[in-house]
C-alpha cells in the first residue's frame, strides 16, 4: 500500500514535471526573442544593456520586410483557401465514400506528408524550372502557393478527415428526405457539421504557411516572405532586427491559435448538456 | 460509417477527388519522376549536360563521405526519433489522465509553440544557449563562472534543435491513441491487483503502440529533412544530409548529383516506411493469434 | 543552366516566344512579377539583384525619384545560389544584378548578363583607382566587361587584436596548432574559406590544378577541419564569437566581418592578409560588380543604374551599410570619408593588402575543391 | 378499411446487395390513414422495405407507386414520404425550431407560414414554446422524440415512415411516446408505416401488422389475426410466449381431427376456423396460449381439454404467475401463465392439471 503511494507520487512528480519541462522547452527560444527584440545593442548578448524599440523602427523601416510581410499573407490566405478546400473534398472521399482507385487516390494525397520539405521543394523547384524554360516563366510567389498546397493539403485532409470519421450519415438522409437537394445538403448539414475540423485545418494551414521555411525557400524564386526574409538576413549578419521581426510575428499565430481555442469552446457549451437518454 | 459506393460519373466524387489529384499528380508525381530522370545526366560548368549515363550515381556510390553523412543523418534522425518518444509519453500520459481541466489550454500552448516560424526559433535557441547568451547568463549570476556551459556548435545542438522542432508530432499521435484507451481497461488491471507502474507497463503503453509508431515515423521521415538546425546550432561541422543537398543544387550547382542525392534521402525514407508498416502487420498478426 | 534549359527544351517543346501572349505569360505576369513588386506607380519598373547594401534607401530612392523608375530588390544570400536563381531563368524577370566579381565575370559568357562597352563608361572607370581602370582583366571575357566594380575588400585572417598579436597570424600557421584546437570559425560561404587554405598549401587555386594538387588541398582542409569550432553561415554569429573570444580567427570573411565592428567602435578587431609565401601571395581580394542582365526592358535605364552606383557619392554611401562596410573602387570618393571611417575601413592599410593578395577570379576546378570541403567536413567527424 | 386506391403500391420487390437477397418478392400496400407495422427479427428486410419506400436504396426488381406515382428513381427529397429516423438525425447545430423549419425552408415557404406551422406542430407535440431556442443536445430524450416527430410532420406527408425510433428508450418512455404515435395519427390522418421488432409495440399501434422474416414478408393482417391466428410457429412465437404441441392432424369434411402426446381432450376435433390457412393433413403445430389455460391441484377440476403433469418452476410476475409445467410426452415445457395471487396454486414439484377449453386451440404449420 505504502509502496503504491509512493509510486503514486513519483508518478506525479515525472507527470507534472514532464509537462512543465516540455513547456518551458517549448517557451525558451520564443521568449528569448521577446527579450532581445528589446536590446538596444546590435550585438545580441546577455545580460542586456540597454533597452530600446529601436530595432522594431529599423525593421519597419528595412526596404524588404514590407514586401515580405505581404508576401507571407498572400501565400498563407491562398494556400489557405485551397488546402481547406482539397482537404474537405478529400477527407469526404477519404473516409465516407468507397470508389474505384481509392486506395491510389488516398496514398497519393497523403504522400507528400511524408516527404522532408526541403526535398519536397527541391524536386517542385527542378519541376518549376523546365516548366518555365518550356513555358517561358520562371517560378514566383505562385509557385511557392503550389507548393505550399502540396505540402498542407495533407495535414488538413487528415485534420478534416478526423471530424468526418465521427460523422452521423442519418444526418444527411435526413436531410434529404426533407427535401434538400445535394448542395443543400452539403451546405446545410455536412459543412456545418465538420465545421470545427475545417475550421481548425484553416488555421494549421495558415500557420504552416505562415511559418514555412524550407519550401519557400526552395519555391518562391525572387518573391520573399519573412521566413526567408530572416533566413537570408541572418546570412549577411543583419541580425538584430529578427528578434523583433519574430516578436511581430508571433502576433497572427497568436489571435489564431486564441480565435480557435475560443471558438473550439463555443461549440462544446453548445453541446453541453449531454442527451438524457441513449 | 456507411459505406457509399460511388462510380466516378458522380459529379461529386469528380469535384472532391479530381482537383486535388491532379495538382499531386502534377506537382508531386511528375516532379519526382523528373528527379529521378535528372540523376541521370551530368553537369559541367554549372551546366546540366543530357547526357543519360551513370555517372552521377556511380559518383554517389563511390563516394563514402555521402555514406557517411547518410549514416550520421540516420543516427542522428533515430536519436531524435528516441528522444521524442521518451519525452512525449510522460507528456501525453498526463495530458490524458491527470490534466483534464488544464489540458486544452496546454495543447493551445504547444500548438503555439509548435507553429510559429521555425527559422525564427532555431535562431533564438542560438540567443540563448550561446557563450554569452541567456543561459550562461543567468548561471554566471547565481554563481557559476564565466562561460559555464557550452552547447552550441556540435551535434548535440543538432539534436536539441531536431527534438525541438519535431517533438510535437510524437506528443501528439501518442496523446491520440492514450485518450482512445478505454479507461475500464485501466481500471480492470487495478482491480487485478496491478500497481499504477504496471498497469502502465502492462496496459497502457502497449495499447499506445499505435501512436508511437506513427509518431516515431512521422518524427524519422522529418528528421531526414533538417538542415536548419545542423546549419545555425550544430554550426555546419558535422552536416546532415539535407544541407549535403542544399549544398550540391546551390554552392556545387550540381543538379544531377542533388537530384541522386535527394533520391537516396526519399529511398532511405520510404524502407523506413515499409520497415514500421511490416513491422506493424507482424506486431497486429502476432496479436490476433496470441 | 542555359544548357539545362536547351536539353529540357529537347524534350519535346520548343522555348516559344509564342507564349508570350499565352496563359503562361498571363499567369507570370499575374503572379510571377506582380507579386513581388509594388504596385507600380512609376513610369518604368527595375528589378534588381543585389547583395545587402545596395537596397540602401538612400541609394535607391534618389535613383528612382530622378528616373521615375521603381526598382524592387532581391536580395542574394550566396553568390552560387544567386547565379543559379537567374541561370534558372531568373534573368529574365530581372534587369540588374550586383554580385561577387567571378560570378559575374561568368554572366557574360553564360548568355546572362550583357557585355558593356568601356567606352560608354570611360567616365566612371576615370573617377576609380588605377587599379581598376579600363580594362579591368578580372570581368573581362575576350575583351568585353560583363559588369562594373563596386565594392571591395580582402580575405585574410580577421583577429580580435584583444586576444592574439597581428603577427601571430602573419601566416595561416595557428590555423594548424594544436593550442587553436576548436578555436578557429570558417565561414560557410562557398569557395571562400577554401582559397586561402590552397594558398597556404602553396597552390593557387585560380589556375588549372592537377589531382596532385588537389590531393594537397584535400589534406591542408583535413587538419583545417581539426581545428575548427564551427562552419558559420551566419555572419552576426562569427562576429559575435570573434567579440567573445570563443573564435579566435574567422577564416574565408576578412574585411566584409570585420568592419562592422570596427564601425561600432572595437577598433582591435582587424583583417589582415598574411605575408607571401615562397612568392605566392596569401591574400585575397574579393571583389563585388553590377552588371546589366540579358533581355532587359530598360537597357539604359540599368546602365545608368550601374552608373549610379559607381559615382562617388554614392560610393561612399555604398560602403557605409547597416551590417557591413566595405571599400569602393572609385578614387573620388575617398575624400569624402571622414578619418573614422577611414579608419573603420583600414584604408592605410589597403595598398598593401593589395600587393599582397591574389584576386578572387574564376576557378576552374571549384566544383573539385567544393566536392572536396564537403567529403572532408563529412570526415572530420 | 379504406378499399380504394391505396397510397404505397409496392408489387414483387426484390432488393440484391451484390449476392445477398435482402427482399424477396416481397409485395405491401397501404391505405390512406392506415398504420401499418413491420415487424420481424433484425434482418428480416423491413428496413430495407423502409429505405426503399423512403428512396435511400433503389429497388432492384418489382414496382413501386406512392399516390399514384410511379417512384422508380424519384429520389427521397422528391417523395411524399418523411421519415422518423432511428437514431433522429436532429441536426445537432440546430436549434430545436431550426430543425422542425428545416423542410419548409427548403421548400421555401414564407416566414410567417414557417412559424406558424413550427408552433403548431411544437404545439401538438406538446412541446414547450420555450424549448424553441434550445439545442437537440439540451432536450431529453422523449422531447428528441417529439421534435423528430414534429419535424417530419411538418410538412404534411403523404406517409409517416417510422425507423424503430423508439427501440432505443426506456420501457416507461416507449409507452409514453407510443401513445403519443397513437394519438398523432389519430389526429392527422397520415398513412403511417412503422418499423419494429417489437410485436407488442406493432399490435398495440397498427390497424395491420406485416410481419417478415428473411426478406419475406410472411403474413399481413390485423394484429388479433396475427395474435390468435398466426400462420405458422414462427409468427406464433415472435409475441410473448405460446405453447406449439407437435400434433397429427386428419381432415375429416368440416373439421380437422387432431391427436397429440400428453394431451386428452374429450372430443379432439376443431372447426376449420381454428386452422392456417392452407393446412394439409399429416404433422402440424397445435398453439394454447399460456394465459387460455387453467392449473389446478385438484384433479376433480375440469376442461375440455386436459394435460397433466409436474411443476418445474414458477415465477410471480405480479399482476401473473407463470408456471412451467413437465408434462410427460411434451418436450418443451408448457407454461400456463394464471393470475396473480399472494397464495401460489401450486408449489415446484407439485403434480397439477392443465386444461383449457377446446376453442382456445389452433391449428398452424409447423415450421
Amino acid at each position: 500500500m505504502t509502496r503504491d503511494r509512493l509510486e503514486g507520487h513519483l508518478a506525479n512528480i515525472v507527470l507534472y514535471g514532464s509537462v512543465a519541462g516540455v513547456l518551458v522547452f517549448f517557451y525558451i527560444p520564443i521568449l528569448t526573442l521577446i527579450l532581445f527584440s528589446f536590446s538596444e545593442s546590435r550585438f545580441l548578448s546577455f545580460p542586456i544593456e540597454a533597452l530600446s524599440l529601436r530595432w522594431y523602427g529599423e525593421l519597419f523601416a528595412a526596404n524588404d520586410f514590407w514586401p515580405a510581410l505581404r508576401n507571407s499573407a498572400v501565400l498563407a490566405s491562398v494556400s489557405t483557401v485551397f488546402a481547406t478546400m482539397f482537404g474537405i473534398g478529400g477527407a469526404i472521399a477519404w473516409i465516407r465514400w468507397r470508389f474505384r482507385f481509392q486506395r491510389f487516390f488516398q496514398g497519393l494525397t497523403f504522400a507528400p506528408l511524408l516527404f522532408p520539405q526541403l526535398l519536397l521543394g527541391v524536386v517542385m523547384l527542378l519541376w518549376f524550372s523546365v516548366l518555365g524554360s518550356w513555358l517561358d516563366f520562371s517560378p514566383g510567389l505562385w509557385s511557392a502557393i503550389i507548393g505550399h498546397v502540396v505540402y498542407i493539403t495533407p495535414f488538413a485532409l487528415v485534420i478534416i478527415a478526423v471530424q468526418v470519421h465521427g460523422f452521423d450519415d442519418t444526418l444527411e438522409d435526413a436531410a434529404r428526405d426533407a427535401g434538400a437537394n445535394r448542395w443543400q445538403v452539403f451546405r446545410e448539414i455536412t459543412l456545418p457539421l465538420i465545421w470545427p475540423g475545417v475550421f481548425s485545418a484553416a488555421i494549421f494551414a495558415f500557420l504552416l504557411s505562415w511559418g514555412n521555411f524550407y519550401i519557400t525557400y526552395s519555391l518562391a524564386g525572387t518573391a520573399r516572405t519573412l521566413p526567408t526574409f530572416v533566413f537570408s538576413g541572418i546570412a549577411v549578419g543583419s541580425s538584430p532586427i529578427y528578434p523583433a521581426l519574430a516578436t511581430l510575428s508571433f502576433v497572427p499565430a497568436l489571435l489564431l491559435v486564441g480565435l480557435a481555442d475560443v471558438f473550439r469552446r463555443r461549440a462544446a457549451a453548445r453541446r453541453a448538456a449531454p442527451p438524457k437518454s441513449e | 460509417m456507411a459505406d457509399q459506393r460511388k462510380s466516378w460519373r458522380d459529379r461529386g466524387l469528380m469535384l472532391a477527388t479530381l482537383p486535388v489529384s491532379a495538382l499531386m499528380l502534377f506537382f508531386f508525381l511528375v516532379p519526382l519522376g523528373l528527379t529521378a530522370a535528372l540523376s541521370f545526366q551530368s553537369t559541367k560548368y554549372y551546366r546540366v549536360v543530357w547526357s543519360w549515363d551513370t555517372g552521377t550515381w556511380i559518383d554517389v556510390f563511390t563516394h563514402g563521405h555521402y555514406w557517411s553523412i547518410m549514416l550520421q543523418t540516420i543516427t542522428m534522425a533515430l536519436a531524435c526519433v528516441a528522444l521524442c518518444i521518451i519525452i512525449s509519453l510522460p507528456v501525453a500520459y498526463a495530458l490524458v489522465n491527470r490534466m483534464r481541466s488544464v489540458e486544452n489550454h496546454v495543447k493551445v500552448l504547444i500548438v503555439f509553440a509548435f507553429l510559429t516560424d521555425a527559422v525564427l526559433k532555431t535562431f533564438g535557441w542560438v540567443l540563448f544557449l550561446d557563450r554569452t547568451g541567456v543561459m550562461n547568463g543567468m548561471l554566471e549570476t547565481i554563481g557559476f563562472g564565466p562561460a559555464a556551459t557550452d552547447i552550441l556548435f556540435n551535434p548535440g545542438a543538432t539534436l536539441l534543435g531536431m527534438v525541438y522542432n519535431l517533438l510535437p508530432y510524437t506528443i501528439f499521435t501518442i496523446y491520440l491513441s492514450l485518450a482512445r484507451i478505454d479507461r475500464d481497461l485501466v481500471l480492470a488491471a487495478y482491480d487485478a491487483g496491478a500497481s499504477r507502474l504496471r498497469t502502465f507497463w502492462e496496459v497502457t503503453l502497449p495499447l499506445s503502440r499505435p501512436g508511437v509508431i506513427a509518431g516515431g515515423v512521422l518524427v524519422f521521415v522529418l528528421s531526414l529533412g533538417v538542415f536548419l538546425e545542423s546549419k545555425v546550432m550544430g554550426g555546419g561541422t558535422s552536416p546532415m544530409a539535407a544541407e549535403l543537398i542544399r549544398q550540391t543544387f546551390e554552392t556545387r550547382v550540381n543538379w544531377p548529383l542533388g537530384a541522386a542525392l535527394t533520391l537516396v534521402v526519399i529511398a532511405i525514407g520510404v524502407l523506413t516506411l515499409g520497415g514500421a508498416g511490416a513491422l506493424f502487420l507482424h506486431l497486429n498478426s502476432r496479436k490476433g493469434t496470441a | 543552366m542555359k544548357k539545362l534549359m536547351n536539353g529540357m527544351a529537347g524534350m519535346g517543346v520548343d522555348r516559344r516566344t509564342v507564349l508570350k501572349g499565352g496563359t503562361a505569360a498571363a499567369a507570370t505576369a499575374a503572379f510571377g512579377g506582380g507579386f513581388g513588386m509594388r504596385p507600380a506607380s512609376a513610369a518604368t519598373s527595375m528589378r534588381y539583384m543585389c547583395w545587402e547594401g545596395y537596397d540602401k534607401e538612400s541609394i535607391i530612392g534618389p535613383f528612382e525619384k530622378a528616373n521615375d523608375a521603381e526598382l524592387s530588390i532581391d536580395l542574394i544570400t550566396d553568390s552560387a545560389g544567386g547565379f543559379a536563381k537567374l541561370a534558372a531563368g531568373g534573368y529574365r524577370d530581372f534587369d540588374v544584378v550586383s554580385s561577387d566579381s567571378p560570378w559575374i565575370a561568368r554572366m557574360g559568357p553564360a548568355g546572362i548578363c550583357e557585355y558593356l562597352d568601356d567606352e560608354e563608361f570611360a567616365d566612371a572607370y576615370a573617377s576609380f583607382y588605377p587599379q581598376f581602370r579600363a580594362p579591368f582583366a578580372p570581368l573581362q571575357f575576350e575583351g568585353k566587361a560583363t559588369g562594373l566594380p563596386t565594392r571591395w575588400g580582402w580575405v585574410g585572417p580577421t583577429v580580435n587584436t584583444k586576444f592574439d598579436k597581428l603577427e601571430t597570424w602573419s601566416s595561416y600557421d595557428p590555423c594548424f596548432d594544436p593550442a587553436y584546437k576548436d578555436k578557429i570559425c570558417v565561414l560557410d560561404w562557398g569557395d571562400w574559406p577554401i582559397m586561402p587554405m590552397a594558398l597556404h598549401a602553396g597552390i593557387n587555386p585560380y589556375k588549372e590544378l592537377d589531382d596532385a594538387e588537389l590531393k594537397e588541398i584535400r589534406k591542408v582542409l583535413r587538419a583545417l577541419f581539426k581545428n575548427t569550432r564551427a562552419l558559420v553561415g551566419d555572419l552576426s554569429v562569427a562576429q559575435k564569437g570573434l567579440m567573445d573570444g570563443s573564435f579566435r580567427a574567422l577564416i574565408g570573411g576578412g574585411t566584409y566581418c570585420t568592419s562592422a565592428l570596427r564601425k561600432d567602435g572595437n577598433d582591435h578587431i582587424m583583417s589582415i592578409v598574411p605575408e607571401p609565401k615562397d612568392g605566392l601571395n596569401q591574400g585575397i581580394i574579393w571583389m563585388e560588380a553590377t552588371g546589366v542582365l540579358k533581355g532587359t526592358d530598360n537597357p539604359d535605364l540599368a546602365k545608368d543604374l550601374v552608373r549610379h552606383m559607381v559615382s562617388p557619392e554614392v560610393s561612399v554611401d555604398l560602403a557605409w551599410t547597416e551590417a557591413t562596410c566595405n571599400l569602393v573602387p572609385s578614387q573620388d570618393a575617398e575624400d569624402l570619408f571622414s578619418d573614422e571611417q577611414k579608419s573603420v575601413l583600414q584604408m592605410d592599410y589597403m595598398w598593401e593588402a593589395w600587393d599582397k593578395s591574389q584576386f578572387h577570379d574564376i576557378a576552374p576546378n571549384v566544383d573539385e575543391m567544393l566536392a572536396i570541403f564537403q567529403e572532408e567536413l563529412a570526415a572530420a567527424n | 378499411m379504406n378499399e380504394k386506391t391505396p397510397i404505397i403500391d409496392a408489387r414483387s420487390i426484390d432488393k440484391f446487395y451484390g449476392g445477398y437477397q435482402a427482399l424477396k418478392q416481397v409485395s405491401l400496400s397501404v391505405h390512406a390513414g392506415e398504420f401499418v407495422a413491420l415487424v420481424g427479427p433484425s434482418g428480416c428486410g423491413k428496413t430495407s422495405l423502409l429505405k426503399i419506400l423512403a428512396g435511400f436504396e433503389d429497388l432492384s426488381g418489382g414496382s413501386l407507386t406512392i399516390d399514384g406515382h410511379d417512384m422508380v428513381g424519384v429520389p427521397s427529397s422528391a417523395r411524399p414520404t418523411r421519415m422518423v429516423f432511428q437514431k433522429l438525425a436532429l441536426f445537432p447545430h440546430r436549434t430545436v425550431h431550426q430543425n422542425i423549419a428545416f423542410p419548409l425552408k427548403l421548400a421555401r415557404r414564407p416566414k410567417e407560414e414557417i412559424d406558424r406551422r413550427v408552433g403548431e406542430m411544437m404545439e401538438l407535440m406538446h412541446l414547450r414554446a420555450a424549448y424553441a431556442t434550445r439545442y437537440p443536445a439540451q432536450l431529453s430524450g422523449g422531447e428528441q422524440q417529439r421534435v423528430a416527430l414534429a419535424r417530419s410532420m411538418v410538412s404534411q406527408p403523404s406517409v409517416l415512415l417510422l425507423d424503430e425510433p423508439l427501440s432505443a428508450l426506456d420501457v416507461k418512455l416507449k409507452k409514453s411516446l407510443q401513445a403519443e404515435i397513437k394519438r398523432l395519427h389519430r389526429t392527422v390522418g397520415t398513412s403511417f408505416v412503422h418499423v419494429t421488432h417489437d410485436l407488442e409495440e406493432a399490435m398495440m399501434l397498427a390497424d395491420r401488422i406485416c410481419v417478415m422474416r428473411a426478406g419475406r414478408i410472411l403474413q399481413t393482417g390485423a394484429p388479433s389475426d396475427i395474435y390468435f391466428r398466426p400462420v405458422n410457429g414462427f409468427v406464433a412465437g415472435f409475441i410473448g410466449e405460446t405453447n406449439l404441441l407437435p400434433t397429427r392432424i386428419e381432415r375429416p369434411a368440416g373439421g380437422l381431427r387432431f391427436e397429440a402426446p400428453g394431451l386428452s381432450c374429450a372430443e379432439p376435433v376443431l372447426g376449420t376456423d381454428q386452422a392456417a390457412e392452407g393446412l394439409e393433413a399429416g404433422e402440424a403445430a397445435l398453439m394454447i396460449r399460456p394465459e387460455m389455460i387453467v392449473l389446478s391441484k385438484n384433479a376433480a377440476d375440469d376442461g375440455e381439454c386436459v394435460m397433466e403433469g409436474r411443476v418445474e418452476e414458477f415465477f410471480i410476475k405480479g399482476a401473473s404467475i407463470q408456471y412451467r409445467v413437465n408434462v410427460p410426452g411434451v418436450e418443451a415445457a408448457v407454461v400456463a401463465e394464471v393470475p396473480g395471487t399472494s397464495q401460489p396454486p401450486a408449489d415446484v414439484g407439485d403434480n397439477v392439471r392443465l386444461s383449457f377449453a377446446r376453442a382456445d386451440l389452433f391449428v398452424l404449420h409447423r415450421d
